[in-house]
């Protein structure tokens, strides 16, 4: 496991950079991003397979089946979700084909 | 694959991939903030998940791959299905089943730790149990978000000393998590409770709040699951996960509160005090009445203005009336008419709704201009047309102290010289209070439907 | 020593932090921040005493000696000229006492 | 005082202490990155600078502790005292010695470690032989910084052939430093022999710099100084050097970046391409003459303005003249007139040069007004008085493309009714271009040092 204090910093860290990243994003951006960010977490799609894999178990089989299947619904809708919206918003330049 | 890779070259090769894919979601994020390269952000983040994917098969010592294939089968393309097929305006419900399924998934992970016990470090099991809760809250929340902003919960349930109950159950929850973090042979009967409860919790601290809310409560579940991943992240020593979660936790708290904020509210408004009560019909009273107008005549009056401004709002989504209006605009448009969009913040039910069904429409965003920007123009406008707005638009917010959207800042609608508004009858907006435009002098109300009266003005314009 | 990859990590964490906290900086604020970050790696005090506290040569506490004296004039002085600078940011109300 | 902690509770304390002061350096630096709440930033980061030195003599199993605190003394004091005597017009100087300090202080924290020798893993030596480097490249680099900002060196010593001559060093010290990380047993002539040419590659490099791009120098030695310390901080596994130097690195990098930008040059133009070279007069013939003004027809004509703008730049600085523009300024307002103070973003010698004057002179700051601010005011002004600027009121930026300036935005002080303009003589600015600003129809030329200039005008407005 990570140590202590490393996780500590490693905790600080990546929160000041959610947060200062994101700082002073316009109003229209708000639902694309709140989609965007909800992609990201999607990384808890690796976790689940390895928590799948590792389990051996009937009940561990089950329910990281169920983590793995709803961990691939939140990666890929996220991507879906988020892509199609941002995909939307172009000048009056480039929509013309 | 994972038998070609020697072990320690395989976890190397893991290791790196996770930390360029930690490095591409932070790209990713940082690319979509901007309205300029929006778009190329969430490719970055999709390579650095599709990096990490890939590689997660190559994890020493796993088994029970083909269910794992499976597993992301189902979900992926469910997913993949139902997020291509769903309309512009079901978006927020979509992105709170999705984040629902992450939280989901962390509590999942928790699960399998918790129910496999063993002897771990004291902060292992309290991040296993906090991850745990939180994620579990986050799933059931958000299916209850869905289900209220899909319409399949019309109510919402409210009763005396709800906050209490509430509160006894999070405290009963975080009773059984900390008999599982001190007692290792707790058990399985424990966990299954405490996870029973956690999602209990969700479920009843969602269930009262209004629909209209809901854009918040989604962003805040966000941010939670995005927490729930990274605790669960220590527990399985993955540093993708750490820090994905993290900065999505960070920035989803921030964005949050940005909402919160651009709606006029407090979070602690939406989540607590006011429990998601839809603020009581008040204020003053109105003078002067209503005077209705014909689509006929409306068309006139729009085809000989100089200058137009639409001012959408949460009707026009209802109706799903964006194409019908851009069609109308392009008409004007060509016959000299200078059209131009008027968006405020909140109009709609989630933040840059309006952008995004204008968008759908195909209005370029030249068109569309900013509360701040297009204030100073309604004075020179011949029409503001109003489409299903009603509280971004009206004039009580400027003026009268005792009404509940006081000091909202407005679109100044009633600057204009004259003004017509679209909507189905006497309803009310989103606050629940009178309209003073309405009553104006200058004021022109156009009865029915968005869609079907858009289609009128279309066809009048063309026959002027 | 703290291992390879969780470095990477906190390098690159803290490397955005530190590249988002400052973009969009007004222009008249570029020298007290210049001075202000000249304080901040200050901190490389602590290390100076850390070394010069292990070293059991001579030349081991010459050298640590000098970066102990280097080192306390890098956080000192920096404190002392940043702070110098910053307090003459005030507006006209502030001015009079 | 250590040994009355038990070592494990003693470095709990510690790292706990480390990551308060990271976390307090982080905000400072957030903080001072914004002009509302700049001045707290420096006291958030100097008590998170306190604490961490303070805990650091609990550090279990250290010796020399009188060296220690001596050696904090006699650093400390001499910093106090030079930091807080120096001129406001010195501080660039200044700034590059407490940062080539630092420098210093990694590179002697590496020559520590390397001295000793032993067996470390590779990493280590490859970062504890990278920070040496940059430390000490940044130390005797910033020294001649300070020099010749000071004054103490006056020519930039350029010769053909000097950046391969560089580049050779460069190459040398790299060959040394692998040298020292593949073979433990290099000893210490190899590792004497390392930092001198270390040594040696940062002045060669500065020296031939122009003095007027020093601070774009001192920023990025600024930088790498940072670097350097977090790569010292891997070596003694010190997470509060590793994050702290990281996020200076970072911050200052960009920092160098937006400096460079802001005087529209590029950073390896800076380095490079010119290495310094400042660009040579050029640009087009001026038409006209210069026209002389005595002290008391220009206190006439400004006393009876509505409306006066001053133009502050470099010859302001060399003349120490902030003082006495300000009380003329101040007898100015007394009779009605209204001043306005206009700075150009790279007005002096470095970013917010003429801010800090101004301040320091009592200038309140809603008086200051950025180029943007400002620029369409001239129109109105009836007297734009320009002191000691050259190159930021040159109108050819706008007009002339074959000046060296050509591009970059100025103070359209020309478009004022009247423009007076203080300087000495037919000096040129930092770009070595005439101004046609001088010889235009209402421009006259105010001659003398502008100290003595301002103090004749102050007399003369009292006694109009
Ligand atoms: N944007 C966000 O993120 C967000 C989130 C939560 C809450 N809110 C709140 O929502 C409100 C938004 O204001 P708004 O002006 O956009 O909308 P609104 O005040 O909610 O008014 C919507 C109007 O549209 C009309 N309408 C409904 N369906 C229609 C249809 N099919 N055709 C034509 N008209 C229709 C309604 O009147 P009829 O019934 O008479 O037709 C109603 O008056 C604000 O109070 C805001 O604070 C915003
Ligand atoms: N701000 C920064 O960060 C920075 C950094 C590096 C370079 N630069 C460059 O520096 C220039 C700044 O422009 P600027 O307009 O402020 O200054 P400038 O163009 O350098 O002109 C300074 C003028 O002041 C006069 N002067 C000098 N000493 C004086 C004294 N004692 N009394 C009165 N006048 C005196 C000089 O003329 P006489 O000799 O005739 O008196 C000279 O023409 C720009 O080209 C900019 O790109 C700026």
């Amino acid at each position: 496991m990570i140590d202590g204090f490393i996780a500590l910093y490693i905790f600080m860290l990546a929160a000041f950079t959610g947060y200062e990243v994101i700082a002073r994003v316009p109003v229209i951006l708000h639902t694309p991003l709140m989609s965007g960010s909800n992609f990201v977490h999607g990384i808890v799609l690796v976790g689940a397979m390895v928590a799948l894999g590792r389990a051996t178990t009937p009940v561990g089989q089950v329910i990281g089946f169920i983590g793995v299947v709803l961990a691939a619904g939140n990666a890929v809708g996220g991507y879906v979700v988020t892509e199609r919206m941002l995909e939307m918003f172009k000048a009056s330049g480039e929509r013309k084909p | 694959m994972s038998d070609l890779i020697s072990p320690s070259a395989a976890s190397v090769l893991i290791q790196a991939s996770y930390f360029v894919a930690a490095f591409l979601f932070i790209i990713g994020l940082k690319r979509m903030s901007s309205p300029r390269t929006a778009r190329g952000g969430i490719l970055w983040a999709g390579a650095g998940m599709l990096v990490a994917t890939v590689v997660t098969f190559a994890w020493p010592g796993m088994q029970n791959y083909v269910l794992m294939l499976a597993g992301i089968g189902v979900g992926g393309v469910l997913a993949w299905i139902t997020g291509k097929r769903v309309a512009m305006t079901d978006m927020p419900q979509m992105i709170a089943l999705y984040n629902g399924m992450g939280g989901g998934a962390a509590a999942a992970i928790a699960a399998v730790e918790l129910y496999k016990g063993g002897e771990h470090p004291l902060a292992l099991y309290v991040l296993a149990v906090l991850g745990g809760l939180i994620g579990a809250v986050s799933f059931s929340g958000s299916l209850i978000a869905f289900a209220k902003l899909q319409g399949l919960i019309k109510r919402s349930i409210r009763y005396g000393g709800q906050q209490v109950v509430n509160l006894v159950i999070l405290v009963g929850t975080l009773a059984v998590g900390a008999l599982i973090i001190f007692n290792h042979d707790a058990g399985a009967t424990a966990v299954t409770l405490f996870f029973l409860l956690a999602l209990a919790l969700g479920l009843l601290m969602t269930l009262p709040i209004g629909g209209a809310d809901m854009p918040v409560v989604i962003s805040l579940y966000n941010a939670l699951t995005g927490l729930a991943v990274a605790f669960e992240g220590f527990v399985l020593n993955n540093a993708a996960m750490i820090i994905a979660g993290t900065v999505v936790g960070a920035a989803g708290t921030l964005l949050t509160q940005l909402m919160a904020r651009a709606m006029n509210r407090s979070l602690g408004n939406v989540l607590f005090s006011g429990f998601g009560e839809t603020a009581a019909a008040g204020g003053g009273e109105v003078q002067g009445s209503m005077k209705p107008i014909e689509a006929s005549d409306a068309a006139v009056m729009m085809a000989f203005a100089q200058k137009a401004i639409v001012v959408p709002g949460y009707g026009m989504a209802v109706a799903q009336a964006q194409h019908k209006i851009w069609e109308l605009a392009q008409q004007l448009q060509s016959r000299g008419v200078k059209v131009k969009f008027a968006i405020h913040p909140v109009a709609g039910r989630m933040p840059g709704h309006m952008n995004v069904l204008l968008a759908e429409a195909g209005v370029p965003y030249d068109l569309i201009h900013d509360l701040e920007e297009i204030n100073a123009e309604f004075d020179t406008a011949d029409v503001a047309l109003i489409i299903g707005a009603n509280d971004v638009v009206n004039p009580a917010a400027r003026s009268d102290r005792s009404s509940p959207i006081f000091g909202m800042p407005i679109l100044n609608a009633d600057k204009a010289k004259n003004v017509i508004v679209i909507k189905r009858g006497q309803g009310t907006g989103f606050s629940g209070i009178e309209n003073a435009l309405f009553y104006l002098d200058q004021t022109r109300m156009l009865y029915g439907d968005g869609q079907a009266v858009a289609g009128q003005l279309v066809h009048a314009v063309k026959s002027v």
